[in-house]
């Protein structure tokens, strides 16, 4: 009996012998994965949130999807980051434009309306309705968790989207899922000296966590980050989702001996919190003898806009930023600008790169078999200068964020963090954030059993036959 | 002992004395009417009788068995039924169906599931029922929706339901307020015919004289929440504290 | 046969024919055709729509008879996956215990929350079960987080003890029915058409099967008809000796446990249960299916959740090149022109598309599509005499479709 | 004592958003009959009419200065706003700067003009309905208007800051005689208070001194008997069901700066506000009003630290917690009549 049906070679067998119009009866045995491509096209499922909160990330990376797929089959204006794709060797990448493995690769797309079950059910509709062999995209970990599991089962590749929380790498790691995107523990790790530098090794600091599972594991990093260059925690507290108004969460900050606020929320809620704790005056206020600080660990450019003016000298981490220098991150922001008219988000980098890096995966592997992907994603490079034993992976530069490793051990990858700050005088409504320090890949190291990455297994990949 | 005992009931509502000290007892097997002008308090006595009210003082017995505090469908269950001012039926059922509901509530008392059973194959309770529209000769409008029967024909089934139930007590609250002449007449003509065929007693609350003294074998006169007299009909007629009571003292 | 008489037999043999035959019925284009988008029968809609199905069909035994409007249903599903996948950590990956134990507990939950609601009526009613389903959600996803696993949802993973399954390896084991994976099934090529035959929607659709003819049962037992009474009249109901509230509360739980099936069975064809499902939005949209399709009608709901799930899931995925395809008939300034207002319709704008359709079946057929279903019919049989019974009359402006239709 | 007197004040505010939401929803409940799933999208209109008109002063050309270049090595194009070129950078700042309070200028006739139209074409032939159907023709009602709302802004929060005059905070604490920096209170807040106690103060003394409004309370009590006394009473709900919009429009307006605009806020607060209606009593305006402030409280005080640390998660539960104990104590709400919506 088969698993997924494979809607694409069916088709082609279909018309070939639809003129004797006797019933074949198929079975998947015939085949080695799930949803072989067989045509002279490949499918692939982009999952972006198109409702809900974090609908205008979900618009921007479709945008940069697109254009990933017109890069992929030659197409668009220009190559984008293909001209700038290196491997570890400082080869280029095999990708010449000319679709992945001679294929012309099509894409279905689909809403996750950041809500697990409607995400597993938009990417079951891609695997079983249009045979994607691989699914990307999400814009929250929650969905990046469900769907990365759901692609386990179903044998096929998921190459997470803004995906931020340690969990999904850590706890709840699948062979057959790759995330590009850092995480909560390596913001900490960026955020802490840079905070400590600017603001003092001996600040309080209370916090305001999102309750679920995102908050909890960014507090825990940020907090233990932050405590390790002696920082003093004074309060935690949870607040819903959705919460809207902030205020009966920010008065008691400041009676309560603390001088700095740590705000782990993000999309909405981090603009609505981080709007009412300016408006309570926190960063005007004195405490401890010191000017009173908000920390806000995750920052996305398009939330920046929603928050405004409030975001102005705020720090925060990302994972890319269109402003980088390096001729990678250059390309990519011209390519982008020149079709859309504005620069790219980290949400539309993070997948522009996850979709180039599947397809430069499979290209190398030759075959689009998950197993295949997987391993060639794996690779067998170091980064230079860790001295770690789990340091082998799929390294490669020239997609922004300078030489990154995909780790073998746990697939998360390891670049370097940037550290950013609120803009003063933003010279356009995209200027908004300015990058203050790139953290060394080196400083945001971990091991694959770090506990707050604890109790996940990869498991085997499952090509789903 | 009549079937009913009401002994020394007082109901107040804030400062307004509802009823006061009413005795009353009725016969079994007979047709007892309450009347009194408007506020005489027919209606807070109707509804201690039926469990929605409780008395401040006094009992209300039936076959000597106390009714205050029990709900309403306990009550019921004692053998009491009431027929309302306005006919309370099931508009979205059947004519049918709105029989059967009684007849099952009587076999099998106030819930069974029955979930799965076919209504239909309860053969003994569609006979019950179809014999009861017979009686009251709907039979032709069994399958129509209640809510669009006309008002007579609502009363009607109203009437059928509640004897389905072969209740020992009949309540009548005001059953021909708002009918026109010619279905007044036909009201108290069916309600002969119910007392001719069976054993029950009726407790008709009423305005009309014209109902009341067709129907009632004796009657009460409630006047400010007591009751003023209570003899048989004839007697009722000229009484003067009846007079009194209804036209005021100018009489 | 099978205890109904002709009418409901017809009805239940065409549901039947229906879910039977739906891999082709849902797949009317061929495959290569511009129109493929619109097909429907690939294995997680179809079990999409008999899930759904059955989660409407049981609100519907509340809601629809007793006329109870539960704002909160969505609970006892999200309660039902939840001890579904917990069954599947702790015992096996057989579905059986699984959906045993989510009918149960969902129906136990539906007991309790049943029990309180149900001493109020009218809207105190439905904001009391907003307000507990409401909870359930706020908990399942953030203090709970230690058994719901909260935001990113319930699922199994290696380290699940799996008492009765033994050593899996080194992968999670595939769900199962005594060995038949959720997932099995065949394709069959035929001329254009590729058809998808798969397991776990038969199964559903077999447990689908058997919740309505259950359905059916209630709505033509003696139950089923002081149900209808509680909702017609509760006064005339208490002075004939009956006590609405154990009828009312049996309603809900029996309603609770169609929800618990509904969330055993989507956890059993897709192992993770998230908090998601448990919003007042689910629940909102359980309540939607069920007027959409037409409330107190056997029919109805299942009609009404395949018609959202149908939306939701195919309206929502179209997107500027399928609408070009579309409209590729029309002149070049027309088809753009067409392409910007369809695009407002479909993609991220299916619910705007929904909400337009709702408003339209609320104001225009108020007994939903089965309504509508009946007017075209009746257009057809005009000419005969009409009135048979009472349900041909149904034009008033407060209609209480008889059920059955 | 400081922190209790912080919970307070934002319970007030919390509480005025609440009660005016709940004000326009009991308003057309007790006047219509209706239950209004929709007011909750009218709050959110009220909010994205200071968008649109923040939007409106703040529509720009575009001149090109040679001597900067954007994010691509182009020239910057440098956004000028009509305004600031009209009628000077002064006045056009102010402008731009007073959105927020001007938008109720151009709320109240909006909002009116929505507030109508949706009676007159769409509740109105909903009197005689089940409740169900009127929650789920407004509900569908929301749903469209909502995508509507998304189709122009899209799904982003927009920030829209109060006027420059009103955007500090001030030290409250100080005046208490408490330490500097124990409660601090923003300026836009209170105006928000006040605010909204000028528009309950008005609604009630419009239903209390005016002939129209002894009418509505007169149609509240007793619908029928109005209508035989030969007067219009579809007319004065027509305008009843306008005035609630509009009250949900300014809530919204003023809100703006409080919370980002979004276009699902509606939604959110739809849910909430039924539980303020119900708690407080269907049909009855002082039950809405107090309902909300006392949720309100109720909710700051449920959401301090230490009280989370007790009771983990309380701050998620509590509104509807408080519901169900208060549906359960007092079936009809705190001061809700009896046999209203009980069918």
């Amino acid at each position: 009996m088969s698993n997924f049906t494979r809607r694409r070679l069916l088709k082609t067998s279909a018309v070939a012998g639809g003129a004797l119009a006797l019933p074949t009866i198929f079975t998947s045995r015939a085949h080695a994965f799930t949803n072989e491509p067989t045509g002279d096209t490949v499918m692939l499922g982009f999952n972006v949130p198109q409702s809900g909160a974090y609908a205008d990330e979900g618009a921007d990376q479709l945008r940069a999807y697109e254009l990933a797929v017109e890069h992929l089959n030659g197409t668009g204006a220009d190559n984008g980051m293909l001209e700038t794709f290196r491997y570890a060797d400082g080869s280029r990448t095999v990708l010449t434009g000319n679709g992945i493995l001679g294929k012309r690769v099509e894409y279905v797309t689909g809403d996750t309306q950041t809500n697990t079950d409607a995400s597993r059910a938009s990417a079951r509709s891609m695997i079983e309705k249009d045979g994607a062999v691989m699914i990307t995209g999400g814009s929250s970990s929650g969905v990046a968790v469900a769907v990365q599991a759901l692609c386990q089962e179903a044998g096929v590749m998921f190459m997470a989207g803004l995906t931020h929380a340690n969990d999904t790498t850590g706890k709840d790691r699948r062979a057959n899922g790759f995330r590009h995107f850092f995480n909560s523990y390596m913001s900490g790790a960026a955020l802490a000296p840079v905070l400590a530098n600017a603001y003092g090794a001996d600040r309080k600091a209370y916090y305001l966590t999102a309750d679920y599972n995102w908050g909890y594991t960014t507090e825990q990093a940020i907090s233990e980050a932050t405590e390790g260059v002696g920082w003093e925690t004074v309060n935690k507290v949870l607040t819903p989702l959705g919460q809207g108004d902030f205020s009966s969460y920010l008065t008691p900050v400041l009676g309560s001996g603390a001088d700095t606020l740590v705000l782990v929320h993000y999309g909405g809620d981090m603009v609505n919190s981080l709007t009412n704790a300016v408006q309570f005056g926190l960063r005007e206020a004195q405490a401890n003898g010191k000017d009173f600080q908000i920390v806000v660990p995750l920052f996305s450019r398009l939330m920046a806009r929603g928050a405004g003016e409030n975001i102005k000298g705020i720090f925060g981490s990302t994972n890319w930023h269109w402003s980088l220098p390096d001729e990678a991150s250059q390309v990519f922001t011209r390519s982008f600008g020149t079709k859309y008219g504005f620069p790219p988000s980290q949400a539309a980098h993070t997948v522009y790169c996850q979709t180039l890096l599947y397809a430069d995966a499979v290209e190398r592997a030759g075959s689009f078999n998950p197993c295949a992907v997987v391993e060639a994603l794996e690779g067998d490079d170091s980064l230079p200068g860790i001295d770690s034993a789990s340091n082998r992976g799929f390294v490669f530069d020239g997609l922004g964020n300078g030489p990154t490793l995909y780790r073998a051990a746990d697939h998360q990858c390891f670049k370097d963090v940037l550290v950013v700050r609120g803009k003063e005088e933003p010279e356009s409504e995209f200027d908004l954030l300015e990058v203050v320090e790139v953290t060394p890949v080196a400083q945001v190291w971990y091991e694959p059993d770090h506990p707050q990455f604890a109790g996940g297994q990869l498991g085997e990949c499952n090509p789903g036959a | 002992m009549g079937i009913l005992e009401v002994k020394d009931v007082n109901k107040r509502f804030g400062g307004l004395q509802a009823l006061g000290n009413v005795n009353l007892s009725i016969a079994e097997n007979s047709v007892h009417a309450i009347i009194g002008p408007n506020g005489a308090g027919k209606s807070t006595l109707l509804n201690c009788l039926v469990g929605k009210l409780i008395p401040d003082t006094g009992s209300v017995l039936f076959d000597g068995q106390s009714v205050l505090g029990r709900k309403a469908h306990e009550i019921n269950q004692m053998g009491i039924s009431r027929v309302f001012q306005t006919p309370e039926i099931f508009g979205d059922l059947t004519v049918f169906e709105n029989v059967m509901i009684p007849c099952l509530a009587k076999r099998d008392g106030p819930f069974r599931m029955h979930a799965y059973e076919h209504m239909m194959d309860e053969a003994d309770i569609v006979a019950q029922a179809a014999a009861m529209l017979d009686e009251v000769n709907m039979t032709d409008k069994r399958d129509m929706h209640a809510a669009s029967l006309s008002r007579g024909d609502k009363r009607r089934l109203e009437m059928a339901m509640c004897l389905v139930q072969q209740p020992r007590l009949l309540l009548l609250d005001e059953p021909t307020a708002g009918m026109a002449r010619a279905d007044t007449n036909n009201t108290i003509e069916l309600l002969r015919q119910i007392k001719q065929s069976r054993p029950i007693t009726m407790v008709i609350i009423e305005h009309d004289m014209h109902v009341v003294f067709s129907l009632a074998e004796r009657i009460t006169v409630l006047a400010q929440g007591s009751p003023l007299v209570e003899d048989v009909p004839e007697n009722i007629k000229g009484h003067p504290k009846v007079q009194e009571a209804y036209l005021g003292h100018a009489a | 046969m099978l205890g109904l008489n002709r009418k409901d037999l017809t009805l239940f043999l065409v549901v039947l024919g229906l879910v039977v035959f739906a891999p082709f019925l849902l797949n009317p284009f061929p495959d290569a055709s511009g129109l493929a988008r619109f097909n429907a029968g690939y294995p997680d809609l179809m079990q999409r729509f008999v899930i759904f199905g059955i989660f409407a069909i049981g609100f519907n035994i509340l809601f629809g008879l007793t006329g109870y409007l539960s704002f909160g249903h969505a609970a006892f599903l999200g309660i039902g996956s939840y001890a579904g996948v917990w069954m599947m950590k702790l015992l096996t990956v057989n579905i059986v215990p699984a959906i045993i134990a989510s009918t149960v507990i969902a129906g136990l939950a539906s007991l309790v929350i049943g029990f309180i609601c149900l001493r109020r009526s009218g809207i105190y009613f439905s904001i009391l079960t907003l307000a507990f389903a409401q909870m359930s959600f706020a908990l399942a996803y953030s203090v709970l987080t230690p058994i719901t696993a909260g935001e990113s949802g319930l699922q199994l993973s290696l380290s699940d003890p799996r008492i009765l399954d033994g050593a899996a390896g080194n992968s999670i084991p595939a769900v199962n029915f005594f060995g038949i994976t959720m997932r099995d099934g065949f394709d069959w090529a035929m001329g254009g058409w590729v058809f998808t035959f798969n397991f776990g929607y038969y199964f559903c659709a077999t447990l689908m099967l058997v919740a309505f003819y259950l359905s059916i049962r209630i709505f033509r037992s003696p139950f089923g008809m002081m149900l209808r009474a509680v909702k017609s009249n509760q006064q005339r109901m208490n002075y004939t000796g009956l006590n609405p509230k154990p009828y009312t509360l049996a309603a809900f739980v029996i309603s609770g446990m169609y929800a618990g099936l509904a969330g055993g069975l989507m956890v059993a064809v897709d192992p993770l249960a998230g908090a998601d499902r448990m919003f007042w939005t689910a629940s909102g949209e359980v309540v939607l299916m069920t007027i959409l399709g037409g409330a107190g009608t056997l029919i109805g709901p299942v009609l009404g959740a395949g018609m959202i799930k149908y939306f939701e899931n195919i309206f929502s995925r179209l997107n500027e090149r399928d609408l070009n395809a579309m409209f590729d008939f029309l002149p070049d300034g027309l088809q753009g022109a067409a392409v910007a207002v369809a695009q407002m319709f479909v993609g991220d704008g299916w619910l705007l598309t929904l909400g337009l359709m709702f408003m339209l079946v609320v104001i225009f057929l108020p007994g939903g599509l089965v309504e509508g279903g009946q007017r075209i019919a009746r257009l057809f049989r005009r000419k005969r005499p009409a009135r048979r019974g009472p349900d041909s009359d149904r034009r008033s402006p407060q209609p209480s479709p008889h059920p059955g239709e | 004592m400081d922190a209790i007197i912080l919970q307070v004040l934002n319970g007030l505010d919390k509480g005025s958003a609440y009660a005016l939401i709940a004000l326009g929803l009991t308003l057309i409940f007790g006047t219509l009959g209706v239950v209004n799933f929709a007011h909750g999208v009218l709050f959110a209109l009220g909010a994205f009419c200071a968008v649109t008109l923040q939007a409106f002063f703040s529509a720009s050309f575009s001149t090109v200065d040679e001597s900067r270049t954007d994010f691509l090595g182009n020239p910057l194009k440098v956004e000028v706003p009509y305004v600031e070129a009209w009628f000077g950078e002064t006045v056009g700042g102010v402008l731009i700067d007073w959105s927020v309070p001007l938008a109720i200028l151009l709320a109240i006739p909006v909002m009116a003009v929505v507030g109508i139209v949706m009676e007159r074409g769409l509740i109105k032939h909903f009197y005689k309905r089940p409740h169900a159907d009127q929650i789920l023709v407004t509900f569908g009602l929301a749903i469209v208007l909502q995508q509507i709302i998304k189709y122009f802004f899209g799904a982003n929060p927009i920030p829209v800051p109060a006027p420059d005059a009103f955007r500090g905070s001030f030290d409250f604490g100080v005046m208490l005689g408490f330490d500097p920096f124990t409660i601090i209170y923003p300026y836009w807040r209170l105006v928000y208070f006040g605010f909204a106690a000028v528009i309950i103060g008005g609604i009630f003394a419009f239903l209390r001194f005016t002939t129209f409004g002894m009418v509505v309370r007169a149609g509240m009590a007793d619908r029928e008997t109005v209508g035989l006394l030969g007067i219009n009473i579809d007319r004065r709900f027509t305008i009843m069901f306008g005035l609630a919009a509009v009250v949900a429009g300014l809530a919204g307006v003023m809100y703006a700066p409080i919370v980002a605009p979004n276009y699902d806020m509606g939604m959110n607060f739809l849910v909430l506000s039924f539980v303020v209606v119900v708690v407080g009593g269907m049909g009855s305006l002082p039950g809405a009003v107090l309902a909300g402030f006392l949720l309100g409280i109720i909710e700051s005080f449920a959401s301090m630290g230490a009280v989370i640390a007790l009771i983990p998660g309380i701050n998620q539960v509590i509104i509807y917690l408080v519901a169900i104990i208060v549906l359960l104590v007092r079936p009809r709400g705190l001061m809700g009549r009896k046999g209203v919506m009980e069918d």
